[in-house]
């Protein structure tokens, strides 16, 4: 393994980390010069060959972030991770994993890949844990659609699916399953 | 004293960890090779094994010499050293059909194909302190040696390999069929946590690598009666076994080496899950010589089968969480970690009661006339 | 008037099941053992209606499925199939998503998760078995296990839940003086009365009584049953009870269904089940215990 | 490389010592850090949750901090400030043990000041000091299953906590009170997480509990025996099981003070002075204890 | 014997006799592929239901070699860096499809160690076979 990448990883996911414990804040990634791409970056510290990993209408991106980490591909009702491209899940995101609620934790993880992220405007608010009173930011590239299905999937905690934006300048948010989102 | 001993702290720690080592050499008797153990004390090293759940003799010795001689300090050792190692494959699965075989008995019949093959065991040798082996020297070991290879009969031979017991049972259905419950998937207890109800593979795992007198213990309480399991020892076989890979440019069959394993297979009472009564089987397997450990581990895998579990050994959540030494050991040393925070918090709290109890219950609208 | 709860068509098999399951079990065959697979189809096809401040009957003999019904009703056994429904009046706080629309019935209770059959169950129903270490902790004080029900629907006030629980022993007979002892000092009756106060401490709109009388002595069982009786009309009860015994339904229930195998084979007021049984099996159960 | 130099150059006798710096940053395998980084990332979305995992052995023992170890090691990068406490010391046994671990395989900077650590790892205790958003606290815990005194089946523990049954874990301080006319759990007291779950805090003594609620910092909890994972966000509610009419109380240090730095407002350890039975009180936080008596004693 | 067979046989030499292999690749061009590294091998075997589970880990050391282009595998038991070299030094070799002379050395040199093994084995096997229960037949049944 190389330490480079090693040391990377840690950092990677310390930001990710960062992100998930405080929904709705803005972060960004370090920069990566291995990686083919952010997504494969952030995945990197994550998954393994036991992960399963499904991204929605991208079968090349798919092969490429398998490879990169190593993690297996599987219908997006049975993956651990669900990579968004284009900003929509085409309705699917109602199927994805939910988790029970003997184990919640089986819920999948969203990565949406985003145009821009910012926490200048509020489109989007988020309150519960993590957040202090509330977060708003402003995300484009995201069907509006996509936030109803996110509230419906999240609407018997703990059942549900966490989220994470991406965009294309590598700044990352997070909605974990926890968050109340609100839709301006 | 709680604080001011802090400073000194680190300086006693190295001092303890030197007077340890120290313990073990500062009589005069000649240094202890690691060959030694390996050789000599061999049980020791395949028990440790076992429970380290790593097949590594040398190493093995090498921690019981470490560890002097504490079993459970030792597969601590080697289980911490398998943290750091990476794992380069999987073998092929193998069935202790191929094993070749050293020792192989049955309590179930007399005489079984292949034959009882008694092999190297202490079973029949009186318990009596052998004190000859106080003057054990080279020549003495030599002459042994000789003996026993001359009075070797020329024609001896032993099969390549033995049909297994339970296969005549199951051949005239007195036996269980051979898979209960089919799973796709072996589950690694080393990559992921356990959840119950256990598939089997996760609960032989388990109990492969369990701690020997604790697994003991448990299958003793059900032969003893809490349970109602009783046993026959279908088969018991001690053997090398085969660790084949896939060659990885050719793809053949590829033989590492060979692991000395203990297998056991005991037989117990009917179950009619279809109306027919047959026995079932519980199985046993683990590293080295290791025959109480096999057997104990035979028993609790029929024992944790039951599905509505009346006592302890049968319950599967009760036996996975218990019998893991290193686990069990790890926690009762922990006692002996500083709890001052702890204690004070309970004093604190025992004081407050006292104190409740001299003043009277806290008196309630509750009468004690009514 | 609308019945509280509405069921139909209740089934509780146990076992894989088969085509021939129900054709080979029933009141017909004596049997609710299926002989081609080895299921128990232990409760099959049963309807009912609950009504508000009513006392129902169950009766059969052990097999019949009247216990069956009880924890499948009571949340502690998943149904095969059927449709429970609750009248929307009755629906409680916490359970809003329940009723949808304007209807005058929720969805099938029997598709809630177990989360919300609980609250459900902590919200309207109470139970009290016929072994009294079902529905008690025997080690745990009596007003503790009063109390723990009071806890299951969100009290958080000590004194108050002992205030609760002295008043339900209290009318239950049992000496308040004796609250913080553990059941398993009492005797049979005085267990049964701990576990009828533990059954109505979150008032209760529906009480299932499964055999609560059998195994105590005659005189002990007339002095629980007179008490049941006055608590139903003071607490305003909606009450099933299960029995083999036709003289505690009599005593109790209004109404009454007689099960066989499984299945209802008779239903309608005690009294005429009593005086003009109609099926053979009603019949020869009447006849052997009047 | 030839075959022959690489067999001149490696000679048999010369068996490669494993040197602990060897290892690669973090000790642990990538697979093993992966797998504690999704279960850390699913306990954070679930407050409170016991995310199960496959924990790895270390070289210190199980019920030693193993847990948190883990934790610590899937998360920890190059320019973290590392503070390692036990029973609230820096200098403790198993805090030094941990400490020069983590150093030796990450090579990162320690200290004792509760400020200028971004990463602290701690045994039952939390600091006095006020943490930011921007530390992460890890906690070892030996027995995650808050539920676990009232019942030890895993299986059922889980259902109680899929269901939100948590009756037994209140009628179990009711009992206690009517008992004693207290509550008397006095370190480990169990907590409601985010109003759902009810979450052992590890042994850290009620004085602590308080500095969950609404904090600034995140608080993992790692379990390495019993294989569990869970975590606090910050900003989230932690209550203390208590009744209206009988409240959760910490400890009470009134009339005492540190003898050392004067402290009237830390949780203070007692110390036995003489055969008599003399006693006197020292702060459990030495690091803070230390910051105070700087400026106390000058 | 095949070429698994043969290499396999290096598994059960002691530390001389592997020495001794080695000595006769003097002058021959071998590249290290791979140094050897240790490892795990995750022992999977078959209960007697047919269920696949992992015994326990067996510490292994593998290593790869080229000889003129072809690839060879070796893995021994064990910490034994040389051990697993000189089986994939003989694993390239044998794979390879041109005859050579070191070919025909390692081949006779492996042969005789087979003898070796077989003797030794036998003389355990006769040990073992020695502790066999005789059952007296009852004659005549």
């Amino acid at each position: 393994m190389n330490t480079n990448r090693t040391i990377h990883d840690h950092v990677t996911f310390r930001v990710i980390l960062q992100g998930m414990s405080h929904p709705g804040k803005v972060y960004l990634l370090p920069d990566a010069p291995e990686a083919e791409s952010t997504a494969a970056q952030l995945l990197g510290c994550l998954m393994d060959n036991e992960a399963t990993l499904a991204v929605i209408g991208d079968a090349e991106l798919e092969a490429l972030l398998a490879r990169h980490t190593g993690s297996r591909p599987a219908s997006f009702e049975h993956a651990d991770f669900i990579v968004v491209r284009n900003g929509t899940t085409f309705g699917n995101l109602i199927h994805f994993k939910r988790g029970s609620l003997e184990y919640p934790h089986t819920g999948a993880t969203i990565l949406y890949l985003v145009e821009e992220l910012s926490d200048a405007g509020n489109d989007i608010v988020v309150t519960g844990p993590g957040v202090k009173g509330s977060a708003s930011l402003r995300i484009t590239g995201i069907h509006p659609g996509e936030w109803h299905l996110l509230k419906e999937a999240n609407s018997e905690f703990p059942l549900g699916v966490d989220a994470v934006f991406l965009d294309r300048s590598g700044r990352i948010a997070c909605i974990p399953r926890s968050s109340q989102i609100g839709v301006n | 004293m709680g604080y001011v001993a802090v400073k000194g702290g680190n300086e006693a720690i190295e001092k303890a960890c030197q007077l340890f080592a120290y313990e073990r050499i500062k009589g005069c008797s000649p240094v202890l090779g690691v060959d030694q153990i390996r050789e000599q004390l061999y049980l020791t090293v395949d028990r440790v094994m076992g429970e380290g759940a790593l097949y590594a003799p040398e190493l093995a010795a090498l921690a019981l010499k470490q560890s002097a001689g504490d079993t459970l300090e030792a597969s601590f050792m080697v289980r911490a050293f398998r943290a750091t190692q990476q794992r380069l494959g999987y073998s092929l699965p193998t069935g202790a059909e191929k094993m070749r075989v050293v020792r192989r008995i049955s309590s179930a019949f007399k005489d079984i194909p292949g034959g009882q093959i008694l092999g190297a065991t202490s079973d029949y040798t009186l318990r009596l302190l052998d004190f000859d082996l106080l003057k054990d020297d080279e020549a003495r070991r030599k002459a042994f040696r000789e003996r026993i290879f001359s009075s070797l009969p020329a024609d001896a031979e032993i099969p390549a390999a033995f049909p297994k017991v339970i296969a005549i049972l199951r051949r005239e259905g007195l036996l269980e069929d051979s898979s209960p419950h089919p799973e796709n998937e072996v589950f690694d207890i080393t990559r992921r946590s356990l959840t119950f109800p256990a598939p089997r593979s996760a609960r032989l795992q388990a109990l492969a690598r369990g701690e020997t007198g604790g697994m003991l213990t448990l299958a003793y309480s059900s032969m003893r009666g809490y349970g109602n399991i009783h046993p026959t020892l279908g088969e018991l076989r001690i053997g090398y076994l085969p660790l084949t890979m896939p060659h990885p440019i050719s793809g053949e069959p590829y033989v590492v080496g060979e692991v000395k394993v203990t297998e056991a297979e005991v037989l117990a009472r009917f179950q009619g899950d279809d109306g027919m009564p047959r026995f079932s089987l519980g199985y046993g397997l683990c590293f080295g010589q290791n025959e109480i450990k096999a057997i104990a581990m035979a028993i609790l895998d029929r024992c944790t089968r039951t599905e509505k579990p009346s006592c302890p050994a049968e319950d599967q959540e009760f036996v996975l969480y218990h019998i893991d030494g290193i686990e069990a050991m790890g926690f009762c040393n922990h006692w002996k970690l500083p709890h001052y925070v702890d204690f004070l918090s309970d004093l604190d709290r025992l004081r407050k009661a006292q104190d409740l109890a001299r003043a009277g219950k806290v008196q309630e609208d509750t009468d004690a006339d009514a | 008037m609308e019945p509280l709860i509405r069921i139909r068509n209740l089934s509780k098999r146990f076992g894989q099941g088969c085509a021939r399951c129900l054709e080979t079990t029933g009141p017909e065959q004596d049997t609710n053992l299926c002989p081609c697979c080895g299921s128990v189809m232990a409760c099959n096809d049963v309807s009912l209606d609950l009504f508000r401040n009513e006392a129902l009957g169950i009766v059969g003999e052990s097999g019949s499925g009247k216990s069956t019904l009880v924890r499948l009703l009571h949340f502690e056994w998943e149904a095969s199939g059927g449709v429970m429904e609750l009248h929307r009046s009755v629906a409680p706080d916490c359970l809003p998503e329940i009723c949808a629309g304007d209807a005058n019935y929720s969805r099938n209770l029997l598709g809630l998760s177990y989360f919300q059959k609980r609250q459900l169950r902590n919200a309207l129903m109470g139970i009290v078995y016929q072994n009294p270490h079902l529905g008690l902790r025997m080690q745990v004080s009596s007003g503790g296990n009063i109390a723990e029900r009071l806890l299951g629907a969100g009290w958080r006030h000590i004194s108050r839940m002992r205030q609760r629980s002295a008043e339900l022993l209290e009318r239950t007979e049992i000496p308040v003086a004796r609250m913080d002892e553990p059941p398993c000092n009492f005797s049979g009756g005085m267990q049964q009365r701990v576990q009828i106060a533990k059954a109505l401490s979150n008032s209760p709109l529906i009480l299932f009584l499964d055999e609560v009388t059998t195994g105590l002595d005659l005189s002990v069982q007339a002095r629980v049953l007179d008490m049941i009786r006055n608590l139903r009309s003071e607490f305003n009860l909606s009450m099933l009870v299960v029995s083999h015994d036709l003289g505690v339904i009599n005593l109790l229930c209004q109404r009454t269904l007689v099960m066989k195998s499984g299945r209802v084979v008779e239903a309608g007021l005690t009294d005429q089940i009593l005086q003009d049984p109609q099926h053979r099996y009603t019949q020869l159960l009447v006849a052997s215990q009047l | 490389m030839q075959m022959h130099e690489w067999l001149k150059n490696n000679d048999p006798l010369a068996h490669a010592e494993a040197h602990i710096a060897g290892y690669p940053f973090g000790f642990m395998d990538e697979g093993a850090k992966k797998e504690i980084r999704r279960s850390i990332l699913k306990a954070v979305a679930i407050p409170g949750y016991q995310v199960p995992y496959g924990s790895r052995e270390m070289p210190i023992a199980r019920g030693w901090g193993t847990g948190g170890l883990q934790i610590t090691l899937s998360l920890i990068k190059p320019d973290d400030i590392l503070k390692v406490i036990d029973q609230g010391c820096d200098g403790s046994v198993n805090a030094v043990n941990i400490k020069k671990f983590v150093m030796a395989v990450t090579q990162v900077a320690i200290t004792t000041d509760t400020r200028a650590a971004t990463l602290i790892q701690t045994r039952h205790r939390i600091p006095e000091e006020r943490m930011t958003d921007q530390q992460i606290l890890v906690l070892q815990v030996p027995y995650p299953e808050a539920l676990r005194e009232v019942e030890p089946s895993e299986m059922e523990t889980r259902r109680m906590h899929a269901e939100a049954d948590y009756s037994r874990m209140w009628l179990y301080l009711y009992e206690d009170i009517v008992h004693y006319g207290e509550i008397t759990i006095s370190y480990r007291y169990p907590v409601t997480v985010n109003g759902r779950y009810i979450t052992d805090p590890s042994p850290i003594p009620r004085w602590d509990v308080p500095k969950l609620h609404m904090a600034d910092t995140l608080f993992l909890f790692g379990a390495g025996r019993e294989k569990r994972i869970y975590a606090i966000p910050p900003h989230t509610s932690v209550e203390p099981l208590e009744f209206e009419d009988h409240q959760f109380r910490i400890e009470d240090f009134s009339g005492k003070a540190c003898a050392r730095c004067g402290a009237t407002d830390t949780f203070l350890d007692e110390v036995i002075d003489n055969v008599g039975g003399g006693r006197s009180y020292f702060c459990s936080d030495t690091g803070y204890c230390d910051k105070r008596s700087r400026t106390w004693n000058r | 014997m095949n070429c698994a067979d043969m290499t396999a046989l290096i598994g059960t030499m002691d530390e001389e006799s592997v020495e001794d292999l080695l000595a006769l690749f003097v002058g021959v061009e071998l590249t290290v592929r791979c140094p050897p590294r240790s490892g795990l091998v995750m022992l999977t075997v078959k209960d007697s239901f047919e269920t696949d589970f992992h015994l326990g880990e067996v510490l292994v050391t593998e290593a790869r070699v080229l000889f003129r282009g072809c690839e060879g595998f070796g893995m021994a038991m064990g910490e034994a860096p040389r051990k697993a070299l000189a089986r994939a030094a003989v694993d390239a070799v044998l794979r390879c499809p041109e005859s050579t002379a070191i070919q025909e050395n390692l081949v006779a040199r492996l042969k005789q160690e087979a003898v070796t093994l077989n003797r030794r084995l036998a003389e355990s096997a006769a040990l073992i076979a020695s502790t066999k229960v005789n059952f007296d037949l009852m004659s005549g049944a």
